[in-house]
């Protein structure tokens, strides 16, 4: 049964990568990298268990912490570049 | 009692699989980033109880299924989070939620 | 039927890099080279790689993201023009390729428990493990004891990439010294005024930071140690940044505590070797810190990967925080 | 069963010359770094892939284990310190990319050395 979950993980993380390289905009980019993440945090659930190494449980916890860190730095990183655009934008009208 | 639960576990794996993959065909397949969000966010929440409660069920009563919980728990807090800090950049940004295949308007830049 | 897997995975990886070449948007390579992180780490762990992986997932997914796109907010998003002499360049590394690709066919056959890397060192090392060392985890083993050398050098690496960095990132802007002034706009937009990833972002520092040291100290026992802990809890510290902002994290942990961090950690690594010396064993030989030879392993195993821990977690902070202070211009 | 073995390491040849191709071919300095990082994960699948034992597990001992087989450890040990350290060089070329483009204004290699000549 693990082999079940195992495979459709595969192919959703295939479509998500079809996704990341399709686009079009960036913040389809972060969705299908957010999805990713989640993704091989279930992928490596279910292969602690297939290789029967539950110790490797660990790996799919930092994995579950640390993917965020990474979506949300992206997107401050978005949220500031727009405020600065706005922020431009602002300037010109003044002007 | 052990078939029981085998059983059990054997349909929740199936069935997050089975969610998993449809989540990630929404994800390719809808039209724009917001109903996007709307399938991918399938996989997070539902996927992940599914699979990992199918696996919590296998595991027994171990160390093994407290911290499969604690993977579960952090699922479910963070990925909603990141799918609102997504969808709030999106939509600061000027990322429109229109209805039907809306073109999407910023390429990237 | 894990071959399978692992083949599929090597498949996207492929597509990944592949995609993240092309791609004249540096935001998406930077992302796309996020997604190769997870795939790779998946893969070393079809390959029996744990500690490898975790590694891979401490630091590639999180801390690389952020160091990138940190370097991207101070230089540009794109590439201003496509590839000169590109169809030149293919023909190079296609060639290369082949050269590569040829070599290839005399490689032992993946698996081979008889190839020559299995049978010169590693039984060794797995056999006397159990018995000098007594760790349940041999790649902390050899990492920390049988090859303390190699791992005290990479340390001192990592510690001169930091000061590298902090070097060239403290100098003065040369000839625009101007500081640009503070816009109240950016902070009203930013993650720091949202919130729920607020909330939840503080709510979950302390967990990553708990886990981290866990890591750090079961290291002898799972998957871990001093590399991956470091990371760990550099990466939730830098999660606090992004959802407390700049100045309150260095309020927490001053820059001058970051520095004492990297210095204290290679001190203490190397003094764990000196210890050796005095107490009458050769440097980095730790059986003679106790009276019992294996606690004394296990004695010196726990505090050279405190030093790694703590010399990894002051370089990768002070990195992130020389680039994030750094002004746009 | 041979192809699937060899195709590891093919796949370590293509990202090889994926990431040298990024470093050779592209201007952008920030994507030759990315091309070195690309390189850099090739080298690291390669040690990994070499030390895998067919039947083999992770060389952790477990209590309930009877007469394991266990992957290399050597190559894990290599890559593992490689990695910490690929990243704290990676962020040292990165900071000298932001000091080039600070004083030069560009991060494209072939308007450097145009800045250069003048």
């Amino acid at each position: 049964m693990y082999y079940v979950v195992t495979i459709a993980t595969l192919v959703t993380m295939a479509l998500a990568l079809v996704r990341a390289v399709l686009g079009p905009t960036v913040y389809d980019r972060v969705l299908s990298v957010n999805m990713f993440g989640t993704k091989t945090v279930l992928l490596i659930s279910v292969i602690a268990y297939l290789a029967g190494r539950p110790d490797f449980l660990d790996l799919a916890l930092a994995y579950a912490l640390i993917n965020f860190i990474g979506v949300l730095a992206v997107l401050e990183f978005f949220k500031s570049r727009t405020a600065r655009r706005l922020q431009e934008q602002s300037e010109r009208e003044e002007n | 009692m052990q078939v029981v639960l085998d059983i059990i576990s054997w349909v929740l794996l199936t069935a997050g699989g089975a969610f998993v993959l449809v989540g990630g065909i929404g994800a390719l397949r809808m039209p724009n980033l917001y109903t996007r969000m709307h399938a991918a966010s399938v996989t997070d929440t539902v996927g992940a109880i599914l699979v990992l409660g199918g696996i919590m069920l296998q595991a027994g009563l171990t160390l093994a299924t407290i911290k499969l919980a604690a993977i579960l728990l952090f699922l479910l807090i963070t990925s909603p989070t990141a799918s609102y800090a997504l969808a709030n950049a999106a939509m600061i940004a000027g990322v429109k939620p229109e209805a039907g295949r809306a073109p999407d308007t910023e390429h990237d830049s | 039927m894990t071959v399978l897997f692992s083949v599929f995975l090597l498949t996207l990886l492929v597509i990944t890099a592949i995609a993240a070449v092309q791609s004249r948007n540096l935001f998406v390579s930077v992302m796309l080279l996020g997604i190769f992180s997870l795939l790779i780490a998946a893969n070393f762990l079809l390959l029996d790689a744990a500690d490898v992986a975790l590694t891979e997932a401490a630091v590639g997914a999180g801390i690389s993201t952020v160091l990138f796109l940190g370097a991207l907010a101070l230089t540009f998003e794109r590439e201003h023009r496509p590839t000169p002499h590109r169809w030149l360049s293919l023909a190079v590394v296609f060639a290369a390729t082949l050269v590569v690709l040829y070599a290839t066919f005399d490689k032992p056959k993946f698996g081979d428990p008889g190839a020559p890397v299995q049978v010169h060192v590693a039984p060794w090392y797995i056999e006397k493990t159990p018995e000098v060392i007594d760790v349940p985890n041999i790649v902390t083993a050899v990492l920390a004891s049988f090859r303390g050398y190699d791992t005290l050098g990479e340390v001192f690496v990592v510690f001169t990439a930091g000061i590298g960095v902090l070097f060239l990132l403290s100098a003065s802007h040369g000839h625009a010294a101007q500081r640009r002034p503070h816009n109240g706009d950016e902070s009203k937009i930013g993650l720091r005024n949202d919130l729920i990833p607020r909330v939840v972002g503080r709510l979950l520092v302390p967990f990553i930071l708990l886990f981290g040291l866990y890591v750090q100290f079961h290291g002898d026992y799972g998957p871990g140690g001093g590399f991956q802990a470091g990371a760990l809890i550099a990466a939730a510290v830098i999660l606090f940044a992004l959802v407390e902002g700049e100045e309150r994290t260095l309020e927490a942990i001053p820059r001058g505590a970051l520095l004492a961090l990297m210095v204290s950690g290679a001190m203490l690594y190397g003094l764990v070797g000196v210890a050796g010396i005095f107490l009458g064993g050769e440097f980095l030989n730790y059986s003679v810190l106790a009276d019992d030879p294996i606690a004394g392993q296990h004695l010196g195993i726990i505090l050279i990967e405190a030093g790694v821990g703590l010399t990894v977690t002051g370089v990768l902070l002070s990195i992130f925080h020389a680039f994030a202070a750094r002004d746009r211009f | 069963m041979e192809l699937l073995g060899i195709y590891h390491y093919w796949v370590f040849a293509v990202l090889l010359m994926i990431g040298f191709y990024a470093v050779v071919a592209k201007v952008n300095l920030v994507k030759k770094l990315i091309g070195l990082s690309l390189f850099q994960s090739a080298v690291f699948l390669l040690y990994i892939t070499m030390g895998k034992v067919s039947g083999g597990t992770a060389p952790i001992f477990l209590k309930d284990m009877i007469d394991p087989v266990f992957s290399n450890p050597l190559p894990q040990v290599l890559i593992l310190t490689a990695i910490v350290v690929g990243i704290s060089t990676t962020a040292l070329g990165l900071g000298i990319v932001v000091r080039i483009k600070e004083e030069y204004g560009t991060i494209e290699e072939d308007e450097i050395q145009e800045i250069d000549r003048r």
